[in-house]
């Protein structure tokens, strides 16, 4: 049973189509998420949840209620601002307080569970002071007390790290996840970072130009983008682009990416010999050896030559040329690995990876391309 | 550092003594100085321009002026809330429009503005006459020189100076807040009364200082439209000035009105 | 959604009907209308009140109001902007106490300011005493009753007009541009000449506008102290009103000026 | 020799330090960034370099000459800002040609000097558009080629990507290095951001509190922190806490970490019993296996069971409890690992990492703890 469901919802601004078409059922309970870069639509959703917004068509029904139409106060739901809008004429208890005193709950009730969630988040001793008195994080932390305090159906989450500090936003996604084990309330959380929907969410929906592109858990969105957007916006990847030579078996073939590259793919669906096909590669599914590995059945092997290499301490990313592709490849620092020594700019490596880590995409747009973390040695052209 | 403070700061420093300190100390100081009949003041010392403060006539006119300023702030205040707030909410583009409309009300000539409402309020101008055929009003009916002629007349005058510091004030308010408090179950109503109002309070103070103020000492609009019942004290000092020829007299009565006014603010200020 | 936005903007045409259209037409109507004995106007319509326009001194006295007001608005702008880059650039707690300077000359009546400029200037008052005695100007120089004293009180009396649109557009004005254009090169003023000032060009216009404009019509500083070599057209609406009686004649010389002076905005929006 | 030096450099705002004797060398051609948390100073050493703040002791040299008390408009380094501070009146191909104007150079050197850097950072199409009709990361590009037209010896950039979505973070970074291979001009980089600083950098200096903590490459400042807030703040780490119990050979020890835990330590000074000691382990150090490990040698063995586990896509980290130790292990998702099977919460499994890989901190602080993305039952006391 969906809790919080969008139909067929639409709405544009003048030209632009903000959100076109887009179907959504969210379980209770679930943490939600709302993915993709600025302009796909997903703060508009939200609006429209919250009620700040009017779909041009479609509805919106919260456990079973059809909510289009009904003004923000009346709904139960409750929004986390990305910039916070904590009231700044009122201090941090004031500010939590707001929303049971628009409800005229008593002074007693109002004082116990303003009480309460200031607990909750940790700022018993900001009480008292003014917003402006306050950290970023800790203004986090009110907004989240103010929404949470008046035990919304569905709490809002309007990009409410993205304007802290990396580490900050690191612990305070901790603590939110935290809040969600404590209260259990369903929450929707937009976001454009990846890392930060892929660790809170149990259901991540991504979206792009206004419409939904896949729907899936952390896992399957990752493990299985349905298209070249949904792979290369949610974390890294190789694009590879061939045709099919002949079926192997039921279930893999063998593909020309180019004229004298042949790899095995592993396909979900009939390919025929002719067919034309997309694969996304994690580069953390690229083993990256500097001696030849044994051949093994199901196994794509190629040498080529380091192109690049970033160092990021937990791992490294190599950009490995062979012939025409360029390959990217993470390799974790450990000391495990067979080989001790790191490879570097222009050392000659092999490379492998199973055919089912390959995934093949349903569609491709290569504008997408640009989306990968490529080093690019085209983009500077000229010399000064 | 300190140095290119003090620099910084010397403008408004030098505007404060130039503009507050020294007319005020001036009036101050002309109060208690003789008047001459050729309408200068004498040298010494005197007393006598303080009689001027004795005019029996004095207290209803000072509760008359006081009430008169009051309720055409307050009205100033209504109707320059929703012009501030639609300006604040409009595009920048209109934006632009609506402040030059509220600019363009200086571009015709203060006088001719009260005389053109002279004519619409005249006793067979187009307005009573409209309204005498409509039978909304008595065919005996004033609508000139009446306390509340002096009322629209002087809400009309001052309007824009309630609106531009209101709009000031309603273009750094952050209407998301507006979103919170509807978020968390304020009516469209509250949120307004209770984050609205409270943002803009600064700019609530600054266009009731400033309607408020210049009503006490307004003298031309009460000359033009009023009638005998609506005169104010500005009217009197005009007249010590005009009339009289008395500059002490006038600066005395002035002087009175500025210390009423001012100690309740110096007091509450103290206070805080 | 079209009803509400309607209602949203209803109050600011409403405020374009009442307080330009309104005024700005029966000023016009007024002008084609005949003068009667008793100050009032008379029925049907007359060109008459078009031969106040005929005075062979009008042109020397519109070049003057010209230049004055000119004169007036550009000193009004070059003292207005330190004081409101100050302003901007104060810490909240000083910008509220600014704000109150800026405010504060209102309280006194206007007419009383002006008159204690008179005394000031008085040729046996304070000022032109010491500057007698320190052998400054001429023992018969008049500081009353010249142009330049109509500059001076005119400056004085419109510069927080100038200083609060230049404030509100400096408040809002990125001063990290300022960085970027020193980074980039630019010295002091010249990061001041071309970023600054372009950055502020709204509240400049505004300013401008706010002080040139009631400049034309001003008559009572040039009544009271300037001479016969001052009078600008604002005295001449005055006299036709307060003098002759003569309303048709005075709305025809304002609706001159309002056109005067509206036309090139008009004809420049049109080209742009 | 060094092309940029700070010497001894302090700097108060009222009683707030900002920066506290701050001395810094930066090499001709460098990419060298400050890295810390909000407030550490980064931001004030920057405006300082750039001449929008003078020390209140301390001085600035610049190809050998002191610049401490030159005006910016003097001093050949420029800045681009975090919100990029683009003049709006100015459409890009005037904000370009700005600094080139202010310089007085003939109008023919300017256009062809504009028209190099338009296309340095591909945006010939978007010339004579209005600052406010371009995208957030045009902008950014904006303003690099703003500064970059006038040569400057240093380029100062503060935080230029912050403002940004993370996938184009990510690539505008990329485009920044290809940009500095290009020119060759030493880059000042100011960040709060460790994996753009990881990534980016030939030198790193991590500050917090106005001081200098480490200076160092990526590689030493990830792999041999010097103090807790170093390992915590770059990177995620385990901190062990324990005391010296003997010492094995010239370069390791045995540790005492808890009643029941002995690791081994390899150190870098001598250490007696008794002597307390502060390990930093790296997650990715950690192995997971699910079946007993053979023993090795200078290996650390451990059992637990898994209390949390975050999926981020290409890796998962997991909390394993070891009696009272809690370590995080981060396992890159690939199909060369020997156990298929992924482990679950409150699953027994096996933990392991060499000794070389812990590292002896040379100081610690228990409040750096915070910084570390923790799962902390903790956080909420109270049930509702």
């Amino acid at each position: 049973m969906s809790f919080l469901r969008f139909e067929n919802i639409r709405k544009s601004f003048g030209d632009f189509r903000a959100v076109d078409d887009v179907t959504l059922s969210i379980e209770k309970g679930q943490v939600f998420s709302l993915l993709g870069p600025s302009g796909c639509g997903k703060t508009t959703l939200l609006r429209m949840a919250a009620g700040f917004e009017q779909p041009d068509s479609g509805r919106i029904f919260l456990d079973g209620i059809d909510i289009t139409t009904l003004p923000p106060e009346q709904r139960k739901v409750n929004t986390v601002f990305q910039n916070y809008a904590l009231f700044p004429h009122l201090n941090v208890r004031e500010n939590i307080a707001f929303g049971l005193k628009m409800a005229r709950h008593g002074n007693d009730f109002i004082r116990s569970e303003v009480d309460r969630m200031l607990t909750l988040v940790d700022l018993e001793e900001q009480a008292d002071k003014r917003i402006s008195q306050i950290s970023g994080g800790q203004k986090q932390r009110v907004a989240i007390a103010r929404a949470l305090v008046n035990r919304p159906q569905v709490l809002l989450l309007d990009e409410p790290l993205a304007a802290l500090d990396l580490k900050l936003r690191q612990r305070l996604l901790v603590e939110l996840d935290a809040i969600h084990d404590e209260v259990g309330i369903t929450f929707l959380y937009v976001t454009h970072d990846q890392s930060e929907a892929m660790s809170i969410s149990d259901q991540i929906a991504v979206m792009n130009h206004g419409q939904v592109q896949q729907i899936g858990t952390p896992n399957e969105i990752y493990e299985t983008p349905r298209n070249s957007f949904v792979a290369a916006f949610i974390g890294d990847t190789n694009f590879l682009t061939g045709t099919v030579e002949n079926s192997l078996e039921a279930n893999t073939s063998l593909a020309r990416i180019d004229d004298d590259i042949t790899i095995i793919v592993e396909n979900d669906r009939p390919l025929r010999a002719g067919d034309p096909i997309h694969l996304s590669l994690r580069p953390e599914k690229i083993q990256l050896t500097r001696s030849e590995p044994p051949t093994a059945p199901q196994r794509n092997r190629l040498t080529g030559i380091i192109e690049d290499a970033i160092y990021y301490g937990s791992h490294t990313r190599y950009w490995v040329r062979c012939s025409s592709l360029k390959l990217c490849a993470e390799v974790q620092h450990r000391k495990f690995s067979l080989e001790e020594k790191a490879p570097h700019w222009g050392d000659t490596v092999w490379i492998q990876w199973q055919a089912e880590d390959g995934f093949l995409l349903h569609s491709y747009n290569a504008e997408d391309e640009s989306l990968l973390t490529l080093p690019e040695e085209e983009l500077i052209e000229e010399t000064p | 550092m300190k140095l290119q403070e003090l620099r910084a700061t010397f403008p408004s420093l030098l505007w404060l003594l130039v503009f507050v300190a020294v007319p005020t100390c001036l009036i101050f100081y002309i109060a208690f100085k003789p008047a001459t009949s050729n309408g200068g003041i004498g040298a010494g010392w005197s007393l006598d321009a303080m009689k001027a403060l004795a005019d029996p006539h004095f207290p209803a006119i000072i509760a008359r002026t006081l009430w008169i300023s009051f309720v055409t702030t307050a009205l100033c205040l209504l109707i320059a809330l929703p012009v501030a707030w639609t300006m604040a909410r409009a595009n920048p583009q209109w934006k632009q429009r609506l402040l030059l409309l509220v600019v363009v009300p200086f571009w015709t000539n203060f006088l001719i503005r009260v005389f053109a409402w002279k004519q619409i309020l005249h006793a067979e101008g187009f307005l009573a006459t409209l309204l005498k055929k409509l039978q909304l009003i008595d065919s005996n009916a004033m609508l000139l020189y009446q306390p509340s002629t002096v009322l629209l007349v002087s809400i009309y005058s001052f309007l824009p100076f309630a609106i531009l510091p209101l709009y000031a004030a309603a273009e750094k308010f952050d209407f998301s807040l507006l979103d919170a408090a509807r978020d968390l179950g304020a009516s469209r109503a509250r949120a307004i009364r209770q984050v609205f109002l409270p943002g803009i309070r600064q700019g609530l103070l600054t266009a009731a200082i400033v309607v408020f103020i210049p009503m006490l000492g307004s003298y031309i609009i009460p000359d033009l439209v009023g009638g005998k019942e609506s005169e104010m004290i500005g009217n009197k000092i005009a007249q010590r000035n005009f009339n009289d020829r008395n500059l002490p007299q006038a600066a005395a009565i002035s002087a009175a009105l500025t210390l009423a006014v001012l100690l309740p603010f110096a007091l509450r200020r103290r206070r805080s």
